[in-house]
């Protein structure tokens, strides 16, 4: 078994990076303030929801180029690396939704509002749920693997169409909380939120290469129990 | 078309290999039929046999390896090959809610046939299903739909025809009119049959192949198969269970 | 100050929540991963030993 | 060779549509279904009051029918061809693939189209009696039914034939289904609305809700259309 370094290192690296930016968080970033004077404390929320977001997004690119090298080549691999992205999405999808329902919460003063992120971000986590249950529901190995393919390359792409219908919505009946945010970040805060990005993607690779390696060794499992007994 | 199917090799088939991951549901299998042969082909379930079938009729792709069915490769070639060849299996592979002529004006037209009317009248008499034609096939027995369905393949007149189990659930009258239609047409077809009935698919062979976990067992012209040793050959795969 | 800060204790429990629930996922799935391919290692092994006997006998 | 595959889509045209006029299934269940819906709908809205202006849901609730409704019947459709193995002979034959696409999803447009086309009018005969009446031609409101179900037979074919080989086909076409349809769905919704509710500026709201479903029927019909022959080879 090919023994990856890399996934060990990117593991405890994004482990640090995503440390240290917790610290700077806190410590270095300064707060920022709403109209009034008084502190958002909330806005702390963003260095980690968003890298978690982005990160999100960025996995999924890796189901559908997957499902299309799966399809094209029909390797088993490609299938089991589609779907071990589309596991770290999953993850990461989820993380965005608690995180996302916190801030809410504490800046509108709800838990939910069906406002263009929220609204995407909901039916892109529906989606990546069917993915699994999909999978979990077609029994032959190779069909599951074309249709899980088919499928994910299908929510990759809606996942944009619903993102812009939603905002384009939101233009022609503007809601109350039109982000009204200060343009561009302070130099330290935009360092702090680039740290917690890198530190994140960095566990999200490290979290697909240990999934891979855990699939590897089951398909060598499986292989060993066909040759021994079948 | 008679003179092509008995031309050398109607079913050549080199190292194929179909696997998904670390399963193989056949491994480098090998071998050449000659044209107007009649090859059965034993097995345990899960031996490979249905896939085999599948990759020669294009309906799956090989993983590796090659086979070509009347001189045509069933990845290159395969609109041409789906032309040459027909398929009769336990299914009767027809829709319940037409009757037996638009089931076999409906195939006609995905065939491209000439003249459809004139070849499947002629079809359903030579069936003894021209009485009911006008009714849906829903209303049929098990052995009226096993002639029709044995029609249906023919419609386009294959070199080669692949039966798959055509004899499981078929009751004794319906057996043998099944019997008497294959010898009728036995002379300038090619024949493919998967069977799990060892009596019934050596009777009919003229070649016997034997597969046990994706691979060849055994091929052999009927006349060289010692019947006693056959059998224990068969009977020794099946222990071998599931590839 | 006090005005300015008001904000901060009511925010804070959702705030800790957030980057708690990160930390306990983030370490969640890593355990979880560490914990299988532990798993699978003693499975492997035990398989290939039984091969090994295999061949030899 | 082009001949050939306007002969074979027609064949599969036809043979649905023949069995569609013996059986009645699909079409009956979709309109029994889309009929149930309204009588829930009469529950749903039974304490609002007479006051409640109907026409300011009454886009989404036709939507809620119909995409319930195609659903119903998009499964329906596939049932049949797998029932006796069909779809294999199908397979078998030489024809392709993309030709199957199109004839079924053809197929399930016209069934779609019928049934959404007669229970509009009993929508309207149930709910809107007596209130004010539509605020745009009604032909703008048979543009958007056209063009959103063209997305839906596109899609939905594609998806029907991954699920009739699933384990609980049905819940599993909602599962997978929903989450495609949200683009296409609320933009038809939106463009429904807009014809419905009508005054200054809507004529123009509802072409440019129609240019997302146009969008939408353009996008996901290509991919539904690259992704069939793999699907459906399977």
């Amino acid at each position: 078994m090919k023994r990856n370094p890399l996934a060990e290192i990117m593991l405890v690296l994004g482990g640090l990076l995503t440390t240290a930016a917790y610290f700077m968080t806190f410590f270095w970033a300064p707060p920022t303030a709403y109209p009034d004077g008084r502190v958002d404390f909330a806005q702390k929320i963003f260095y980690f929801h968003v890298p978690v977001a982005e990160a999100s997004f960025l996995v999924l690119i890796f189901t559908a180029y997957y499902g299309i090298r799966f399809l094209m080549t029909r390797q088993r691999i490609y299938d089991t690396k589609a779907k071990i992205a589309t596991e770290v999405a999953l993850f990461f999808v989820l993380l965005t939704m608690a995180t996302g329902i916190l801030w809410t919460k504490v800046e509108w003063g709800v838990w939910w509002q069906w406002e263009p992120r929220l609204t995407t971000y909901f039916i892109l986590t529906l989606a990546v749920i069917g993915y699994f249950v999909l999978r979990n529901s077609t029994e032959d190995e190779e069909r599951r693997a074309v249709y899980a393919s088919a499928f994910g390359i299908l929510v990759f792409i809606n996942a944009p169409i619903s993102f812009f219908i939603t905002r384009w919505l939101e233009s022609i009946h503007p809601i109350v909380f039109g982000g009204g945010k200060g343009s561009g970040l302070e130099t330290t805060m935009l360092v702090t939120f680039i740290i917690a990005q890198v530190g994140m993607l960095m566990l999200g690779y490290a979290f697909y290469q240990l999934r891979l390696r855990e699939e590897e060794f089951k398909e060598r499992v499986e292989a060993l129990k066909i040759e021994i007994g079948g | 078309m008679a003179e092509s199917a008995q031309a050398n090799t109607a079913v050549q088939v080199r190292d194929l290999t179909r696997a998904f991951g670390v399963r193989k549901a056949l491994d480098r299998v090998s071998f050449d039929l000659p044209g107007g042969a009649f090859l059965s082909i034993f097995g345990p379930n899960g031996a490979g046999k249905t896939t085999l079938v599948r990759v020669l009729t294009t309906l799956l792709n090989p993983s590796s390896g090659t086979a070509s069915v009347c001189g045509s490769d069933v990845v290159t070639e395969a609109v041409q090959l789906r032309h040459r060849i027909g398929l009769i299996s336990h299914n009767p592979l027809l829709y319940p809610d037409l009757t037996a002529e638009e089931n076999l004006l409906f195939f006609s037209e995905m065939y491209g046939l000439d003249d459809p009317k004139t070849r499947v009248r002629e079809l359903l008499e030579s069936v003894e299903l021209d009485h009911r034609r006008l009714d849906v096939v829903s209303t049929f027995s098990r052995g009226m739909l096993q002639r029709l369905s044995i029609a249906r393949a023919l419609l386009h007149r294959p070199d080669v025809l692949f039966l798959d189990e055509p004899y499981s659930g078929l009751d004794p009258h319906a057996m043998d009119i099944l019997d008497g239609l294959i010898a009728q047409i036995r002379g300038d077809h090619t024949f493919v049959m998967i069977s799990h009935d060892l009596d019934k698919g050596l009777e009919l062979c003229s070649h016997a192949l034997i597969l046990a976990r994706g691979k060849v067992v055994l091929f052999e012209k009927r006349e060289e198969i010692d019947v006693p040793e056959f059998r224990a050959t068969y009977r020794a795969t099946v222990g071998t269970g599931v590839a | 100050m006090n005005e300015i800060y008001s904000t901060v204790i009511p925010q804070a429990p959702y705030i800790i929540g957030a980057y708690g629930l990160i930390w306990v996922a983030l370490l969640g799935f890593v355990g979880m991963v560490f914990n299988r391919l532990r798993r699978m290692e003693k499975e492997l092994a035990v398989l290939e030993e039984s091969l090994k006997r295999r061949e030899q006998a | 060779m082009k001949s050939n595959s306007w002969r074979q889509f027609k064949a599969i045209l036809r043979k649905d549509i023949v069995m569609e006029l013996r059986t009645k299934e699909m079409v009956s269940s979709m309109g029994l279904y889309a009929i149930l819906t309204m009588v829930v709908y009469q529950i749903a809205l039974a304490e609002a009051g007479e006051s409640f202006d109907v026409r300011l849901v009454m886009p989404g609730l036709i939507w809620v029918a119909f995409i319930f409704m195609s659903m119903l019947g998009l499964n329906r459709s596939f049932v049949h061809e797998k029932d006796q193995g069909c779809i294999e002979a199908l397979l078998l034959s030489p024809v392709d693939r993309p030709v199957i696409f199109f004839a079924k999803a053809t197929g399930n447009l016209i069934f779609l189209l019928i049934v959404e086309f007669l229970s509009l009018p009993i929508f309207s005969f149930l709910f809107m009696q007596g209130r004010a009446g539509y605020g745009n031609p009604v032909w703008l409101l048979a543009v958007v039914l056209f063009g959103a179900s063209v997305g839906i037979a596109a899609v939905g074919t594609l998806l029907a034939t991954m699920t009739v080989n699933t384990k609980g086909k049905d819940v599993m076409l909602a599962v997978l289904f929903v989450p495609l349809m949200y683009p296409l769905l609320r933009a038809a919704v939106g463009a429904t609305f807009a014809a419905v509710i009508g005054g200054p500026g809507s004529v123009e709201t509802f072409w440019a809700f129609m240019a997302w479903v146009v969008g939408y029927d353009a996008i996901m019909g290509l991919v539904a259309y690259g992704l069939y022959e793999f699907v459906i080879g399977v």
